[in-house]
């Protein structure tokens, strides 16, 4: 095993994790601030994808498409924030937990209704397809370079945002202490609309950008949405540095846990038995992770302690 | 509408016992499937409801158990179908088609799972329990899905149903008798257990872990034997479901069917006795009925999800009885 | 009842010869993630039985959601309360697994429009079970023989780490005669194949196989494609199919896929199902499609010459196998299984519609490797 | 009275969080038959000294010695059982049940009854018995049957203490439980708490002066982590340490 190979597989552990963090992201912050458990996440990030791929396909301009994923994410986001979310806040986790699963059948089932059974299609735009050459000789996706990009722009721009700026400020003291922020004048029903239509617009651009490189298809967000939530856990619930450190974990040992596993197994074992158990562990490696990192810390890395 | 519970409980389980009696007369064999099936997913939401109604702890892999005592009985049931030997490394049988052996199989592993996994995840509360569970039910779902020997995906078809002494399973009426008093069984043991001084201390725990330690009583043990006792009940109804199949897959594992129990619970009510097996009938009578009906009934089914959690509190049993049940 | 009480009526008014009615049972999947496949075989298979103009078939459709245990809860129905006399409609294997044993030993007749996981070719066969697609096995084995003539002679091979997958490699293994590159199982249902795309690139592989049903291989082949990568790639059919290829774009131009069917097979059967299927649906026939069409066919020759009721006979008449496919030639094996011929076909764009060219043949009167193990 | 020997101690116990000193060497005894009350401003550190007393959270340094007995290595229910009998300063109680059964609940503790899973606890005579007396040595026999959601405020800081004496405890120990009441409960209260240190002594944190005043032995005066003083009501207020530290401050 080369070292390019590895430089490669790191590459995508962390194009893999910045993604994931676009997720994460609106997910902790609800959860943060607002105190809700969001299943229907994945269905923004399926909606960002549907709308990107129906834009891009009318007007052949993948730009467009990003700005109509974003619109529709965050479009979908407030109806069911208006609609339905607002009058989960003060109910138990497990209202939460039902009523957002019932969004989730909603939304799956709708789409297939207006997209039919069949995948989309989304293509990388002309200008950022094919493979680059970096430094050392390594070949790769210019595309999967600039998710990257994008995602640790976004994640520097959250920080921004909540480190700099007055919604950040309400952001942090609703964290802290709901009712001190309605103390403060802020129009608290206002401030969570407004943050779940900001975490759906960053599911629906990560279901977007990654609807180029793979399938969009009813059901896309589902697994996502389970690599999501186990990133918030090990990151630690409300915490966006959390999700941030936990995406890239999770992101680089799926990756090189499927790569490297096997090859350590054929170690001790004879190759095509190794190829499979190699997988089958890797296959449950992130969750080997979560479930050591909460026996070790139970409220997660950067999670408040109780 | 305010209906005493027990009034309610007798006639829902009244009802279940009449329906497959006149469907037997009215020869629609396939009417006692479904309720068979119905009970069984009532058993398992049974036993989730030890942990979710009455301690609170939302597990969102309660799958796990479900599957355990389904592949609990597709391997013994496979190696005896197949004359073959389970070698365990430190034991070895022939497999078995006999139910008794194979409920209590399949009780004492999950029973065993639910103490281990119980012990890492009840050191966690809240959103992080939901989401650990959550995990080991995926890693359950990824193992089975690539354990060859036993299918993967593919799953198990045991060909025959296996058999209990004295009856013969195979006659839809003869196994809905044995899941149905399985079913009434476990509910007496419940409703004993609810009244008893564990179920007041573990009713305590739901709603102040620090009033059961300061009482001189261990929290820990006590989520601990109830997660047990939940898992133990939910391996049970995994087994009766493959029996009911003749068929085992990792579907049994996977967080939808974890989300699902938690969905019979909530239809029928938190924290009640009945709670879970209303839900359940309810639920497979929807899946047959709007299944019939659209390609795109789990629209409908989402919306009334969504009409019970937002203005059903309580479940059906609370609309009844006009008592919103425990709040979790 | 009512519908029963029709078709009696319709029958005894037009004097229609005295067939007893039939009833079909079809368990297939059209809600969730691979709607699509279930749909086509329900549309191929529709359309057939509406062009045969008998009225005396009723056709029962449910949905199995892809779940193995509503697909049995179905069987249980369809047997128990419909009382139907055939069976058909599984796409997928487990499925198939759960439902065909238990309903042909019930003394139904099972058609396979689309699954045939290997127990059923070999020890597991049944005389009620006929499969008019192939056995898993087959497009996998034709990949391998196509990859020989092509002059390969250092496969990657990948597939997801599940029963299909394993048979897919070991299908693709029987044939192919060069070495292995490499050899990966993927996980069940990924969606990122940047790390194994990696390593292809640093394998020294000379070509590509894979087999990744639905939304694995779209990502797949988009991410091969933007690899920059050009190492020839191979695979069965159902990545290529007509219902996904629009979704894989340009990404699939020119790969090479292995089919007992394609669009342009040239017989008149195959002409008028195109024609019709898309007169009738708006949209282009899909492999799936076909094979839905072609056991409709299947089920209609035995019909005219046997009652289900006579299961004897009507087995017989299912075993000849007297009907026009539209895949030219099809005969039964030993294990009711098609012995039949695999082409090679290459992706092509006809002006906006991505599809597929037949480019020549993989494998000529393949049957099945389980053949030998059938005692029936 | 302090030639006897000591039922609670507790020995050079100190907690810190970060740099803040929460506690820092505080000793202090509770003698048989005494009440003995901590006093001092907000943010003292008197919840903090109650949470390492009843093993909520665990000191840097020190002991917490019960009986003679060191307990600092139990947990919260073995200290209970080794007879730590607590009341919050907010309700912990069974909202959703009847006092009767909050009642037996300790009694269950009491007992260590918890496995037992086929007869009712309500059906259970000793059990039954346990949970009556303490309801009625609060007052509260005549609403056993009401749902606890349903009590007065100062109802249920009478349950808090029948549970507490459930585990017919070596020590009580007291978080406020004066707080929120109207001068006519504290009143009952204060009489209640006055009869029970018949029973068991009790550690009583408080903010009401004249319920510190009219039932404490002892005062020890907590500023800042540490005890600034010790001593009878008289010492207290004429202790210029205190005048200074604390009602100086609040007056």
């Amino acid at each position: 095993m080369s070292a390019i190979l590895i430089i490669e597989q790191v590459l995508n552990g962390l194009q893999f994790g910045v993604m994931l963090f676009l997720m994460a992201a609106g997910l902790t912050l609800i959860f943060g601030v607002m105190g809700l458990i969001n299943l229907a996440h994945g269905s923004l990030y399926m909606v960002g994808a549907f709308a990107a791929a129906a834009v891009a396909g009318a007007t052949g301009s993948f730009l467009l498409g990003l700005v109509a994923a974003l619109a529709a994410a965050a479009l979908a986001g407030t109806l069911i924030e208006v609609v339905v979310i607002r009058r989960l806040y003060a109910a138990p986790h497990l209202d939460q937990v039902l009523a957002t699963f019932a969004l989730i059948l909603v939304f799956s089932e709708g789409t297939r209704w207006i997209f039919g059974s069949f995948p989309l299609f989304l293509e990388i735009p002309d200008a950022l397809s094919g493979p680059v050459t970096l430094p050392g000789g390594i070949e790769y996706p210019l595309y999967r370079l600039t998710l990257i990009g994008i995602g640790l722009a976004i994640a520097v721009g959250l920080w921004a945002l909540i480190e700099r700026t007055r919604i950040g400020i309400q952001i942090r003291a609703g964290e802290n202490d709901r009712e001190m922020i309605a103390a403060l004048g802020v129009d608290i029903s206002r401030l969570y609309t407004l943050i779940f239509a900001l975490g759906a617009a960053l599911a629906g651009l990560a279901g977007a950008l990654v609807g180029a490189i793979q399938s969009v298809q009813v059901g896309m967000g589902e697994p996502v949405l389970i690599l999501a939530f186990v990133v918030i856990v090990i990151g630690g619930i409300g915490s966006i540095r959390g999700a941030f450190i936990g995406a890239l974990l999770v992101g680089l040992t799926d990756t090189l846990g499927g790569v490297f596993l096997p090859e350590v197994f054929k170690l001790f074992m004879e190759p095509g038995a190794a190829q499979k158990s190699g997988a089958a562990i890797a296959s449950m490696g992130i969750y080997i992770l979560m479930g050591c990192v909460l026996v070790w810390r139970p409220t997660g890395l950067f999670g408040a302690r109780p | 509408m305010r209906i005493a519970e027990h009034w309610i409980n007798g006639a829902v389980l009244i009802g279940i016992a009449a329906l497959p009696l006149w469907a037997l007369f009215i020869d629609e064999p396939f009417t006692i499937t479904l309720v068979t099936r119905a009970v069984i997913l009532a058993l398992a939401a049974v036993g989730l409801n030890i942990v979710l109604g009455f301690g609170g702890l939302v597990s969102f892999g309660h799958a796990v158990f479900f599957g355990l005592g389904g592949y609990a009985m597709g391997i013994l049931a496979y190696h005896a179908q197949t004359y073959t030997v389970l070698d365990l490394g430190f034991f070895t049988t022939e497999g078995t088609k006999s139910m008794p052996i194979i409920w209590l199989v399949a009780m004492g592993i999950s029973a065993i799972a639910a103490f281990f996994i119980g012990l890492l995840c009840l050191r966690t509360s809240g959103v992080y329990f939901i989401m650990i569970t959550l995990a080991f039910g995926q890693m359950f779902y990824y193992f089975a899905i690539s354990w060859a020997q036993y299918g993967g995906e593919d799953g198990l078809s045991i060909y025959v149903r296996n058999g209990f002494p004295g009856l013969n399973t195979l006659v839809p009426i003869q196994f809905f008798g044995i899941c149905f008093a399985l079913l009434c069984l476990v509910l007496i043991l419940k409703a004993r257990l609810q009244r008893a001084p564990f179920g007041l201390a573990l009713n305590a725990l739901r709603q102040s872990e620090a009033r059961v330690a300061t009482m001189g009583l261990n929290p820990m043990r006590i989520k601990l034997l109830a997660f047990v006792l939940s898992g133990a009940i939910t391996g049970l109804a995994g087994a009766l479901f493959a029996d009911l199949n003749r068929f085992v897959s990792p579907a049994m594992f996977s967080w939808q069917f974890s989300g699902e129990l938690i969905v019979l619970i909530i239809i029928g009510g938190v924290g009640r006795l009945m709670g879970p097996v209303i839900g359940a009938c309810v639920f497979v009578a929807l899946e047959h009925f709007l299944g019939g009906l659209t390609d795109f009934w789990h629209v409908y089914l989402g919306l009334i999800l969504l009409g019970i959690v937002l203005f059903g509190r309580g479940g059906l049993l609370g609309l009844l009885t006009g008592k919103e049940g425990a709040h979790v | 009842m009512k519908k029963l009480l029709l078709a009696a009526a319709a029958a005894s008014i037009c004097a229609a010869p005295a067939v007893a009615e039939v009833k079909v049972g079809m368990i297939t999947t059209l809600s969730g993630g691979g709607a699509g496949l279930g749909i086509d075989v329900r549309d191929g298979f529709m359309l057939a039985i509406a062009q045969s103009g008998r009225d005396d078939i009723d056709v029962v459709i449910e949905d199995d959601q892809r779940k193995p245990d509503i697909a049995v809860q179905l069987s249980d129905k369809m047997i128990q309360s419909e009382r139907v006399d055939v069976l058909t409609g599984i796409i997928w294997s487990n499925l198939a697994m759960a439902v065909v044993p238990a309903a042909v030993n019930q003394d139904v007749f099972y058609l396979s429009p689309n699954a045939g996981p290997s127990p059923l070719a070999g020890k597991g066969c049944n005389k009620n079970y006929f499969n008019v697609a192939w056995q898993n096995d087959n497009l996998h084995e034709a990949a391998g023989a196509y990859a020989n003539t092509a002059g390969y002679t250092n496969s990657f091979i990948l597939a997801p780490n599940y029963p299909a997958g394993t048979d897919a490699l070991t299908g693709y293994k029987r044939f192919f005669e060069g070495d292995l590159a490499g050899e990966i199982y993927t996980k069940l249902g990924q969606t990122d194949y940047a790390a194994e795309i990696a390593q292809i690139r640093a394998s020294g592989a000379d070509s590509v196989f894979f087999f990744l049903p639905g939304g694995m291989g779209i990502s797949f082949l988009k991410q091969y494609a933007d690899s920059g990568i050009d190492l020839p790639v191979v695979g069965p059919a159902f990545s290529f199919d007509q219902g996904i290829l629009q979704a894989v774009g340009g990404a699939a131009l020119g790969v090479v896929n292995t089919s007992q069917w394609n669009k342009d097979i040239d017989n008149p059967t195959n002409a008028a199902f195109v024609e019709s299927f898309q007169a009738e649906y708006g949209r282009l026939p899909s492999l799936y499609a076909s094979q839905g069409f072609d056991t409709a066919n299947l089920l209609l020759s035995a019909l005219e010459s046997a009652s289900p009721s006579d299961a004897d006979a009507f087995r017989e008449a299912l075993r000849a196998a007297d009907f026009d496919s539209t895949r030219g030639d099809f005969a039964f094996g030993p294990n009711h299984h098609p012995i039949q011929t695999i082409y090679a076909r290459e992706v092509i764009q006809e002006g906006d519609v991505f599809t597929n060219k037949i480019i020549g043949t993989a494998l000529e009167n393949h049957s099945d490797a389980y053949a030998a193990d059938c005692k029936m | 009275m302090s030639d006897a020997a000591p039922i609670l101690e507790t020995r050079h116990l100190s907690k810190s969080f970060g740099a803040l000193k929460a506690t820092d060497d505080v000793s202090i005894t509770l003698q048989p038959g005494e009440i003995h009350a901590i006093i001092g401003p907000n943010g003292a550190g008197k919840s903090t000294l109650i949470q390492q007393i009843c093993g909520a959270l665990r000191p840097d340094t020190g002991n917490v010695v019960l009986d003679g007995r060191d307990i600092s290595g139990l947990s919260t229910q073995a200290r209970a059982r080794a007879g730590l009998g607590r009341t919050f300063q907010v309700s912990q109680l069974c909202m959703e049940d009847s006092v009767l059964e909050n009642a037996l609940l300790g009694a269950v503790g009491a007992q260590g009854a918890a496995w037992r899973f086929w007869r009712r606890a309500l059906e259970t005579a000793e059990l039954r018995a346990t949970a009556e007396a303490a309801l009625a040595r609060v007052g509260l026999s005549d609403e056993a049957a009401t749902r606890c959601a349903n009590l007065s405020h100062g109802a249920r800081r009478q349950l808090e203490v029948a549970m507490a004496l459930t585990l017919r405890p070596r020590a009580f120990i007291m978080d406020e439980p004066m707080a929120g009441m109207g001068a006519a409960g504290s009143k009952r209260l204060t009489g209640l708490l006055d009869g029970l240190r018949q029973e068991a002594p009790i550690l009583l944190v408080e903010h009401d002066m004249d319920a510190v005043f009219a039932l404490a032995d002892r005062i020890s005066v907590l500023v800042y982590g540490k005890i600034i003083a010790t001593g009878s009501a008289q010492e207290i207020r004429s202790s210029r340490a205190v005048r200074e530290a604390y009602l100086g401050d609040a007056e």
